[in-house]
């Protein structure tokens, strides 16, 4: 087994995805997402509660693989307590590494456990299996922001162009 | 790993000393993946092609490419030559004629072209001859719950553009299409059956001949799916007797970019015009145009010419090595991977179960594990196979999965790499954690 | 023969030396063609290919060939990434984004896929968004008198559908299209402008933004058939703010089998599906499809990979050479056959005279010779020309000739061949015993 | 120039092209057909009427390259004078000579001048030339003999199924 294939599934990543954190959506949110990924069929459901102009809760609900799963799950432990911002920021570097193809890393400082995922860049097909929950979370906040609070959901496809 | 019964070939097929020899014409197993020798089990996908393939758009390109049916200089005359005699020679390995074959981008153009028949017809294109492609609502478009999109789909825009009522034939727990209900399904209302003779993630052979049966009963056209099937198993349209089929020819070691739609010749002719421009015309003034006779009629624009003249490669290399002797071949090989996975723990087959009629292939839920995790352990030991819906989400949905791995095979496969694919799949619940 | 004023180049222009290392990339040019080097004149047609393309699809085939956007194997990664890197490439090449550009076999099948978007929005496919694309009877569909059939009859038959009018740009004697009548028939009526850069029979070449500044005027869509000039001038389609365009890979170094469309970001987006079935969609039941974003959305079934790879070899070949530098030569080119033809008694040129904007590209009417005739001449003597109608019946009617003879050139043509060629039509009237 | 080319292009076929011998359509027949040959756009019509089940006259009108003028000048030349059943075999050899690529020849007790015209079959471009009034002669008999004396004109196209 190469060495790449452990950076991809790293001890932290198996964990998270059975970790699940997050998991569970409500009956209302101040904005919601559902994303497809149309490679495989998997798809999530981010919810954001926002208190002022930061996030006071995300929940989501999903089936995927361990990288989607892991990619969620430490998008919960991350967002809480953000602003907007800093949510726009970090979901912009995000993104930016995991389309790099290696070149480049997450932060750890703002990352922490999220470094895990680093090695997925180096596979271009999982890229859509990172990106899906950040891109359901992006889009459940310009929901909340455009709506005040609201049980918006909209449906949209975590698509090439997306990621 | 888990051992499956020892396989038997029946006599006629191919000898893995031949199959040792084939795999010499395809350079790409020589490669290596993630420090692995490739082991290619995703032919259902896209199959490899042989040197002979490559050798023959290469020559064509270095000696005589020029543009078909257009001019008349050598090389436009060498190209047309070429482009027909590729036609010729497809229908015959199809069992057709060659005014019956029109050429296509890949089956899924070929599908949406039959199906447009039905859309333009029923919106008054194509005049009285068209008829018979009319629908209206209260006619019924039947197809199956194991069809791949291209398959479906289509269909599902007939139904939204006509009013017809799509219907389908569902598939049984056991992994089989329910034929116990065709005739409560084919009925007077049904003018379209549609239905693949190989699903592409069941594997099971589809009993052809007995549904155009019924829809010939019933006075419903037929249209075959041959994607899984043309490849591998022997197959005479003239003699199932369907109305329609298509086909790509990159599942069948020719290249990309081109596949083929069959049509019975009144059919086409009684066919409106598909895509237009050029090439489908006789005589064309601003407000009017006077169509060509099919199969030129569907065949708009320049055409794929190299790609055809590559498809006539494979299917002379498929007809030198003989389709029942590599039918037979897959046969076994689809059968050690059935009963292989059948003998792991917390592995489920999709489709019917090991025995039944199948191709060489097979699609398998690996319980807790995401079918793309499989795949991607699989990658790391050089193992080539498809995961995901695999462009038949419903037959995914019926068996309460979203994504499944897949193994396909085709004739430079060889036991010991169904046997590498059955031992690292054994490997995959510990690797995740799961189970036992 | 005849004697063309020496021509002059400008000195941006390719030198002979270079057009001379060129044409060693291309072994076909050292054939021979009934006992005579070739000399081929006939890329508006179909272009020939450098080693550079075959050796890209070779290499691709020999070595990385899998399925695009299916499953997450090696060789299906990096063949999803190499067909994405190329669309980004043509795209920067057409002075567009990756996202805007549309595959497609060929430039027809593009116009076809516009075309298909008034049809289907009209037929209430596509929901509200759909609605800029909906015609209605008193719309008017514009476009000239000069289109290849594939940028007519597409709109014949929106027009069919639809009930919208086709109206047209008329074309002058002095083979030009009556721009002067421009204000009268686009009006605020007009919904779409679908019109050629090129003419594939006259060659002059139009001036897209004064068409493109009126059609703004009155809020219609533009559609630009670039096959003609994309291959042989700079072209930055964001520049020029058309809305659609389409060409072909065959016409510029490229393989067959793959082409184009160009669209403006939000009108892909708005417009409902084209062909449908596998990589169409996200979401799949038997009785609902979800549709993918643009340009998945209008990418169905397994894409011509190993033309698209051939495609962007093509692309990168062309830049290395230069635009404005191929451009230069060819108008170079073109002046020369033009000012040649002139001088050949009995021979007439169609479209605009020398010294007016044109690209290598001239075809002729001689005089009591059937253009069939003068080709079969021609190529007696190697020399590779289209005879016919060039799928524009329109524009040889316009001109009172049912079929032209026409001599096209690219970076890799020669004065000497210009000249052989003349020299050749000069002899033709002589050989069928017709004039002087 | 090559020797195929004068195989092509002999004499008799340049004179027969200017010659047209039977051109000149009328109002009435007893069959006609109008053939396009789709690839250059050339047009012809040819009318037959009939004595008994004799051909007693062939007219045409159209236009098209040397070969193609050629070809019904020469077909005018012979028809006159055939039952049908010689017509029909004469048109199936015809065809299969100009279809043989060099294969085959035409007899020359039963097509006299038209073997001038078996070069063509060397020129795969040309043979829809050649054949397109041959297609419109079988076509017009059909024609005529479907339903009796009449003016019906069919317009079909002399594509390469026909051929
Ligand atoms: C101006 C123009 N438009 C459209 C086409 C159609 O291109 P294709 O036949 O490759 O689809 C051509 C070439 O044949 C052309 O020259
Ligand atoms: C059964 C079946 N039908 C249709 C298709 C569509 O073929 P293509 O993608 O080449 O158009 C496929 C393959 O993807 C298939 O397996
Ligand atoms: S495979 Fe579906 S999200 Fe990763
Ligand atoms: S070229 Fe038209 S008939 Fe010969």
């Amino acid at each position: 087994m190469s060495n790449a294939l452990e950076d991809l599934y790293q001890t932290i990543i198996l964990e998270q995805a059975k970790a699940r954190t997050g998991e569970g959506i409500e009956e209302h949110s101040d904005g919601s997402s559902h994303q497809v990924n149309p490679t495989c069929g998997d798809e999530i459901t981010v919810q954001v509660d926002l208190d002022g102009d930061r996030v006071s809760a995300l929940r989501w609900e999903g089936d995927g693989c361990t990288i989607s799963m892991a990619s969620a799950s430490i998008l919960s432990e991350l967002a809480v307590g953000w602003d907007i911002d800093t949510a726009r920021d970090r979901i912009t570097t995000f993104r930016t590494v995991m389309r790099s193809r290696g070149a480049a890393e997450l932060p750890e400082e703002e990352f922490e456990d999220g470094i895990a995922l680093n090695g997925v860049s180096r596979f271009i097909m999982r890229v859509k299996c990172a990106m899906m929950s950040w891109v359901a979370f992006e889009d459940a906040l310009a929901q909340a922001l455009a709506t005040g609070a609201s049980h918006a959901t909209g449906t949209t496809s975590a698509g090439v162009s997306h990621c | 790993m888990t051992s499956p019964s020892v396989s038997k070939t029946s006599p006629e097929a191919l000898t893995l000393a031949e199959v040792t020899r084939i795999r010499e014409d395809f350079p790409i197993f020589g490669r290596q993946v993630n420090g692995h020798p490739l082991v290619y089990l995703d032919t259902a996908a896209t199959s490899q092609r042989p040197l002979a393939v490559l050798g023959a758009m290469r020559s064509f390109d270095l000696q005589h490419n020029g543009s078909v049916h257009r001019g008349a200089h050598t090389l436009a005359a060498e190209s047309t030559e070429l482009f027909e005699t590729v036609r010729a020679e497809v229908a015959a390995f199809l069992g057709a004629d060659a005014d019956e074959v029109v050429w296509t981008k890949n089956a899924t153009e070929g599908l949406n072209l039959i199906a447009s028949a039905f859309v333009n017809a029923s919106a008054g294109r194509g005049g009285p001859d068209a008829d018979i492609f009319a629908l209206h609502p209260g006619d019924e478009i039947l197809i199956t719950e194991s069809e791949h999109h291209s398959n479906l789909v289509p269909w599902q825009e007939v139904s939204a553009h006509t009013g017809a009522t799509l219907r389908w034939i569902p598939l049984g727990d056991d992994g089989e299409l329910r034929l116990d209900l065709l005739d409560d399904l084919l009925t007077e209302r049904t003018r379209v059956v549609a239905f693949a003779q190989v699903s592409n993630v069941l594997g099971g052979i589809v009993p052809v001949s007995r549904i155009v049966a019924r829809a010939r009963e019933v006075g419903a056209l037929t249209v075959l799916d041959v994607c899984q099937s043309a490849p591998h198993l022997p197959l005479d349209l003239h003699t199932l007797g369907v109305d329609f089929a298509a086909l790509s020819g990159h599942k069948m070691l020719g290249p990309t970019g081109v596949g083929c739609a069959y049509g019975r010749r009144e059919l086409w002719k009684a066919m409106p015009p598909f895509l237009t421009g050029g090439s489908t015309i006789t005589t064309v003034t601003m407000d009017h145009t006077d169509f060509i006779d099919p199969p030129e009629r569907f065949e708009a624009g320049t055409q794929m010419t190299e790609q055809v003249v590559g498809l006539g490669a494979a299917v002379r290399y498929l007809q030198q090595v003989g389709m029942p002797r590599i039918a037979a071949w897959e046969q076994m090989l689809g059968t050690r991977l059935a009963e292989g996975v059948t003998t792991i723990p917390g592995v489920r087959l999709l489709g019917p179960s090991a025995g039944r009629p199948r191709t060489g292939l097979v699609s398998v839920d690996v319980e807790g594990v995401h079918a793309h995790d499989v795949g991607q352990l699989l990658d790391a030991q050089g193992i080539a196979v498809r995961v995901g819906h695999h462009c038949a989400q419903p037959v995914h949905h019926r068996y309460g999965v979203t994504a499944s791995t897949r193994a396909s095979t085709y004739l430079y496969n060889t036991p010991s790499e169904v046997d590498a694919f059955l031992d690292a799949l054994s490997g995959v619940r510990h690797y995740f954690g799961v189970g036992a």
